[in-house]
């Protein structure tokens, strides 16, 4: 097992249970943390990639990573954001309530 | 594998099961910080100081907080009565589970062909400055264009309007 | 060039020549500031362009100063920065600026009495609610004029001169409320068009036959002799030469700007913007521009008579001098008889000031450059005083034009008073003291000289009995007898008045520069040393032109003042000159009917020929698709029917079918964030998986 | 030039370690230097305490402390004997584990920030390349801390209280960011030591700190501002302002967890002007170049206890600001003219060398002052404070 099978699995492992838990909770908030982990995990596989990839001077991942980690940031905060102002409307956060635009 | 590597892991994805599993939302919230926290450390140790130190500033000082304010804004901070799983929790685990299936076994797959350890690149903040401005100008420009973006965003929707009452 | 000082090209420009073009930039850039302000910020807006202009006048001092320098030194300055402006294929069309002695005194002339004029209208304009509007255009005229001034290209003229144009048109329909206002300014807009198109044919043929359109290119300019030889070889037709048919197009459009006879209908009824523009566009400067256009291509008019390139009054002259003297001299007169008759006070100033053009035409036709640009530049500025005496007169009398309802100003409005006696006797060439005198002497005496024919002669000498009269008509109206006008007159504040009183001194002074004993500015124009002999007055020639212009000009003064004296009529009573001969008063009265001319004549052709237009529009073209609609309509019908029978039935039964598909997959669309999830990572596992069972056998 | 007595603490150090065998050496080594840092700055911590205690009572006309000791020095002793013995309570229905975790997290991570400063000639902990993030990490993380103190003691004053710092914190941690970042665009480098060299030159013996050109002083003041607020001092203490909520987020702390927040706030104080110091007050460079034979360290010790000082000073003169006048001052002040000073840089960096960049650079800051200034006092947002009754 080299060093980056173990990264890609941790990562992979971590992706699947921010996965789960935004497929299972019921508070919104919680999905978006679910989803935060799938986008950490992924920055980790990037890193891991750019560390033992063929050319990190070319700093292709990182850059990848720290974007995607911006990106994240900006997410989070709509995202938030957004709970918040249905949170305002319809007074819960639960997701199983929150099905208007049932077709 | 240095032991280092499996504690940090270890750190990182109990943090992500304490999130995903506790009852009370804002201890969720404070594990995915331990989370986040483990996944800086393992960037550490994988060189990458900048994302590192640039993954605790934003995740655990600005994400982690903002989190937790909305929790707060939004009364999830008492523990839910009813349960804290959504009604397809089991389809939910099951998929989620079939990921990881299918990623550890192309990972298995794939292990043999994964490249062996190599030295460690010597990143100083100044390369990272200079291909930030250089090479990835372009996509720091409309990083930047949409932070401002979802900042005013994220003003816009979770400002109270005029009429309502605080 | 008879005492062998030509004009020496520089081919450096000096540093002045090099930032010549600021003088037009900077009250350009100030309209353009000044568009941008809100109304309130009114103090702001004229300070801005006086601000500007003032700038201007400094530049335009020192570009004169420099000029001067040169001349004294022995050689006349022509200093000329061109740049290209566009490459066209093989040729480029160049732009440049030139500092000669002409565009320098032109500057100065334009420069000062804007500026004052800008002073006086800080006063006029006080309570009107668009001044900063006013301003902005103000300073835009003033730029483009500018621009016109400096120019070194036919084409940068050119555009200058339209920019000129489009600001007179915004100016004289500045208060556009008043529909004679947006009249008059829609008229002065087309008319001075029917000039400007010759004017441009000319500028295409003369680039088609140059190959450029500078006027001094060290050599290579189409006005400079190379060029210009070049011109007259080639024919036009008619016995014309090149030359002369491209000097008369562009006399057309000179005729048209400064309103020669079949074109000077617009300047008339131009009276209905605010004096200040009356006296800064239409009788100072833009008017003049013509004059100075025609001055500024001289050569080419010259071209084909003797090559004497400052047209001395040797008896060369061209078909198109010919043409320009002889519509010059009967503008004059015919002018100055339809402004006997007129009683609104700035129109008569109009018709006068048509004339004066007249004059200055005929003094570039037969005298040379020097001769007219004299007349322009002294008329310049006893005109502009002219009209803002008026404009003060108008103010005192609450708004009233009409000079039957003035009269007796004279103890109201001292200052308004003298000041406009002096441009009234400046205008009506008083011997020996006034600078009108000087300048319209030269024009009476090259016409004396002129021997192709002797009637211009009698015309202008005519023409400046006239002017006499009715010049002493409008003062007797206005500032004699007892007043008749409503309400009570109050003489104008001090801002207003002082530019007045600058104006007055300097319609006396500027004789000096062109007596014939001193013939200071011809020298200065024509870059020769300035001999100054007293025995000039000695010699008989001057003393008999004076004698017949000092009788003309008496006898014209004698006449208004008997006909109209102190004792002076009541509005309602009949004019004096009615009395004596009504017919031809009537004639007067109605300006010779030339717009009802064109009314019958042009507009009513333009009029019909929209009608036939019109027509074709509605029955042919209109026949015409009305067949095609109606042909479609029963295709329509057709497909209405079609639809109706067979292919809804088909139709709706497809759309219950999809109907009722699309519910069964609404249920999907359960509203539930989490479902689509599943659904999106079910997909994207499914996927994976086969593409690494693929690439893993 | 670097004598001895400069470099006694690494030479002893160095002794130290050459005493182990090799395979214990590196660690050691690290080992030395924290439990250093552990042992100076909680020393420190005492002496500003004193200090503070002391000068506020001069400024409100008082002694201060003066039984315990010859003049009450030994006042903090007592305090900390006091604060470990007495009984540590728990609120019955608070979240036990984060309640405990809080203070400690707090302390480790503010005593993580001086794992990058250069306190003396050679002596940095860990020479980083990316030393400046490092260091506003670990100062981001300690706004979780104070939420899990205030969230975890179920108490409303304390949960108004974190939330009022934490709120705080965030505002007030971008105009310091972006106040330091000015210096980094004119060092070119995130590292401290470098920050530090950079600022270590001399003309006409006079040094080429940062705070001693146009741009370095505003921003010095920003960052002052900025850390005032973010260390929870006064005139920006309103999460622990005891006349609207008890304590602010360590209302239900008692004894030795208490103790851990005080000396969290302390400590986070000193590190934050050891950063100030470090950025415009050129580190542990000597102010004048005849000078340069004090041992750096005591340069460096003594700036901070003066800005120290200087934090005291002003808790002892300035009145408690209103929470929207802080958040107006954050946003509509201290922000703009933080985003304005980098563009200062920016000029002062590309206008090259003569007085021409000193006039402009001044200028502009002076003039943009003056507006801000004028704008918001007209508008009455951070205008005099207005006293109004609580409704």
């Amino acid at each position: 097992m080299t060093a980056l099978g173990g990264y890609l699995l941790v990562a992979a492992l971590v992706f699947a249970i921010g996965l789960g838990g935004a497929l299972t909770r019921r508070n919104a908030i919680l999905v978006l943390i679910g989803i935060e982990l799938m986008l950490n995990a992924a920055n980790l596989n990037l890193i891991a990639f750019w560390r033992y990839g063929p050319h990190p001077e070319a700093l292709t991942g990182m850059m990848f990573a720290v974007f995607s980690i911006a990106v994240a940031a900006a997410e989070a905060a709509v995202g938030l954001g957004l709970v918040i102002s249905i949170y305002r409307h319809t007074r819960t956060t639960d997701l199983d309530e929150m099905n208007r635009m049932k077709g | 594998m240095s032991i280092v590597f499996w504690i940090l892991s270890f750190l990182t994805v109990l943090g992500g099961l304490a999130a995903v599993t506790l009852r009370n939302t804002v201890h969720c919230a404070l594990a995915v910080a331990i989370a986040f926290a483990g996944l800086a450390l393992l960037y550490l140790q994988l060189d990458a100081q900048f994302a590192g130190f640039a993954q605790i500033l934003i995740y655990i000082g600005a994400v982690a907080i903002l989190v937790v304010f909305a929790i707060l804004l939004t009364r999830g901070s008492d523990t839910p009565t009813d349960g804290i799983f959504s009604r397809t929790w089991f389809a939910g685990t099951a998929i989620a589970a079939a990921v990881f299936a299918v990623l550890g076994w192309a990972v298995i797959q794939s292990v043999h062909a994964l490249p062996h350890e190599t030295a460690a690149p010597e990143v100083t903040v100044n390369q990272i400055g200079n291909a930030l401005l250089g090479r990835y100008v372009l996509p720091l420009e409309i990083v930047a264009l949409l932070l401002t973006a979802s900042l005013v965003g994220a003003v816009m929707v979770a400002m109270h309007e005029k009429g309502e009452s605080k | 060039m008879q005492e062998g000082m030509g004009f020496t090209p520089q081919l450096t420009a000096s540093s002045i020549a090099q930032v010549l073009w600021l003088i037009p930039a900077v009250p350009m850039v100030a309209s353009g500031v000044i568009a941008l302000l809100k109304q309130p910020r009114r103090k702001l807006a004229s300070t801005l362009a006086i601000g500007s202009l003032g700038f201007s006048l400094l530049l335009a001092l020192f570009a004169f100063g420099h000029v001067v320098a040169g001349w004294l030194q022995g050689f006349s300055v022509r200093e000329t920065v061109n740049f290209t402006w566009m490459q066209m294929g093989t040729g480029t069309v160049d732009l440049g600026w030139v500092l000669d002695p002409l565009s320098a005194v032109m500057l100065v002339m334009v420069t000062f009495v804007g500026l004052l004029i800008f002073i006086y209208s800080t006063g006029y304009m006080a309570h009107d609610e668009n001044y900063t509007r006013f301003f902005c255009f103000l300073s835009l005229f003033a730029g483009a004029m500018l621009g016109v001034v400096i120019s070194n290209s036919l084409l940068l003229l050119f555009m200058c001169w339209e920019l000129v144009g489009l600001t007179s048109y915004l100016l004289i329909g500045f208060w556009y409320q008043k529909p004679s206002a947006a009249a008059a300014a829609k008229k002065a807009f087309l008319t001075t068009r029917v000039g400007d198109i010759f004017f441009l044919l000319g500028i295409v043929w003369l680039f088609a036959q140059t190959g450029t359109l500078l006027f001094y290119n060290n050599g290579a300019g189409s006005i400079e002799p190379d060029a210009l030889i070049g011109l007259l070889a080639a024919h036009a037709g008619w016995g014309l030469s090149a030359a002369g048919a491209i000097a008369l197009l562009i006399f057309a459009g000179a005729a048209g700007k400064s309103g020669q006879f079949p074109l000077h209908v617009w300047l008339p009824d131009a009276m209905e913007g605010p004096t200040p523009v009356s006296a800064l566009i239409h009788a100072a400067t833009m008017v003049a521009a013509g004059v100075y256009l025609v001055a500024r291509v001289y050569p080419l008019m010259a071209a084909g008579g003797t090559l004497s390139q400052a047209g001395e009054v040797a008896g060369s002259t061209t078909a198109a001098l010919t043409v320009v003297t002889w519509v010059g001299a009967g503008t004059a007169v015919f002018a100055a008889l339809i402004a006997v008759a007129q009683n609104d006070i700035k129109r008569i100033l109009a018709y006068s000031t048509v004339s004066q053009l007249g004059y200055m035409m005929a003094g570039l036709g037969m005298g040379g450059v020097a001769v007219g640009m004299f007349h322009l530049i002294t008329h310049a500025f006893f005109k502009a005083l002219l009209f803002m005496g008026a404009g003060s007169v108008i103010h005192g009398c609450h708004e009233e034009q009409d000079i039957r309802r003035m009269g007796g100003l004279r103890k109201e409005m001292p200052v308004t008073f003298a000041t406009y006696a002096i441009g009234m006797l400046a205008l009506s060439g008083f011997p020996l003291l006034f600078s009108g005198f000087w300048s319209k002497d030269a024009i009476l005496e090259s016409a004396l000289h002129w021997h192709p024919s002797s009637g211009p002669f009698y015309l202008l000498a005519f023409g400046a009995m006239l002017t006499a009269f009715y010049m002493t008509r409008q003062v007797c109206y206005v500032f004699f007898g007892k007043y008749r006008g409503h309400g009570h007159a109050h003489e104008s504040p001090r801002v207003m008045t002082t530019p007045l009183a600058i104006l007055a001194f300097f319609a006396i002074a500027l004789g000096v520069l062109g007596t014939p004993a001193w013939p200071w500015f011809r020298a200065f124009l024509e870059g020769h040393a300035a001999a100054f002999e007293m025995g000039k007055f000695g010699e008989p020639e001057f003393w008999s032109l004076l004698a017949i212009s000092a009788t003309v000009v008496f006898l014209g003064l004698f006449l208004g003042w008997w006909l109209y004296d102190s004792k002076s009529p009541q509005a309602e009573e009949p004019d004096a000159l009615e009395k004596v001969a009504p017919p031809v008063w009537g004639w007067l009265r109605d300006r010779l009917y030339v717009d009802e001319f064109y009314g019958v004549t042009v507009i009513a052709f333009y009029a019909w020929w929209a009608r036939v237009a019109d027509w074709l529009d509605r029955r042919v073209w209109g026949g015409a698709v009305a067949a095609v609609t109606g042909a479609f309509r029963a295709l329509a019908h057709f497909d209405r029917f079609f639809d109706t029978q067979f292919v809804d039935g088909t139709f709706d039964k497809g759309c219950e079918e999809l109907y009722s598909g699309g519910g069964l997959l609404a249920r999907v669309q359960n509203g539930r964030v989490q479902t689509y999830l599943r659904l999106l990572a079910v997909a994207v596992v499914m996927l994976a998986a086969i593409l690494i069972w693929s690439s893993a056998r | 030039m670097v004598s001895t007595l400069d470099q006694i603490f690494v030479l002893l150090k160095h002794w130290i370690v050459s005493l182990l065998p090799a395979v214990l050496q590196p660690v050691t080594g690290v080992v030395l230097s924290v439990v250093a840092i552990i042992c100076v700055f909680p020393a420190l911590f005492a002496i500003s305490v004193l200090l503070e205690r002391k000068g506020l009572g001069r400024m409100q006309n008082r002694i201060g402390p003066n039984r315990v000791g010859p003049l009450g020095i030994l006042q903090p002793v007592a305090d900390g004997i006091k604060s470990l013995t007495k009984e540590d309570i728990v609120p019955t229905n608070a979240d036990a584990v984060v309640h405990f975790m809080a203070p400690v997290f707090l302390v480790v991570v503010v005593f993580m920030g001086y794992a990058v400063l250069p306190m003396g000639r050679n002596m940095t902990l860990v020479k980083m390349d990316a030393a400046l993030l490092f260091y506003f990490a670990m100062g981001a993380s300690t706004e979780l801390a104070v939420f899990m103190a205030g969230w975890s003691s179920r108490n409303k004053y304390s949960l108004l209280g974190a939330m009022r710092a934490v709120a705080q914190m965030i505002s007030y941690e971008v105009p310091l960011l972006l106040s330091s970042v000015s210096v980094v665009m004119i060092t070119g480098s995130l590292s401290l030591d470098k920050i530090v060299e950079a600022q270590n030159q001399y003309t006409w013996g006079l040094p080429h700190w940062y705070i001693f050109t146009p741009w370095g002083c505003a921003a010095f003041v920003m960052f002052a501002i900025a850390a005032t607020a973010e260390t929870n001092r006064s005139p920006f203490d309103l999460p622990e302002g005891e006349s609207e909520l008890v304590a602010g987020y360590f209302t239900e702390y008692s004894g030795f967890k208490f103790a851990e927040f005080f000396l969290g706030e302390y400590v986070g104080m000193l590190s934050i002007s050891g950063l100030g110091t470090t950025l415009f007050l050129g580190g542990w460079s000597a102010p004048l170049e005849v000078l340069g034979f004090v041992p750096s360290w005591i340069w460096f010790f003594s700036k901070v206890m003066l800005s120290i000082c200087v934090m005291i000073w002003m808790r002892g003169t300035l009145p408690r600001l209103r929470q929207d006048q802080l958040m107006n001052f954050a946003w509509k002040f201290v922000l703009p003219f933080t985003l304005l000073i980098l563009v200062d840089v920016v000029v002062w960096r590309f206008m090259g060398e003569g007085w021409l960049r000193w006039v402009v650079c001044s200028a502009i800051l002076l003039i943009a002052y003056v507006g801000i200034g004028r704008s918001e006092m007209l508008r009455k947002k951070i205008g005099p404070r207005s006293y109004r009754y609580a409704e």
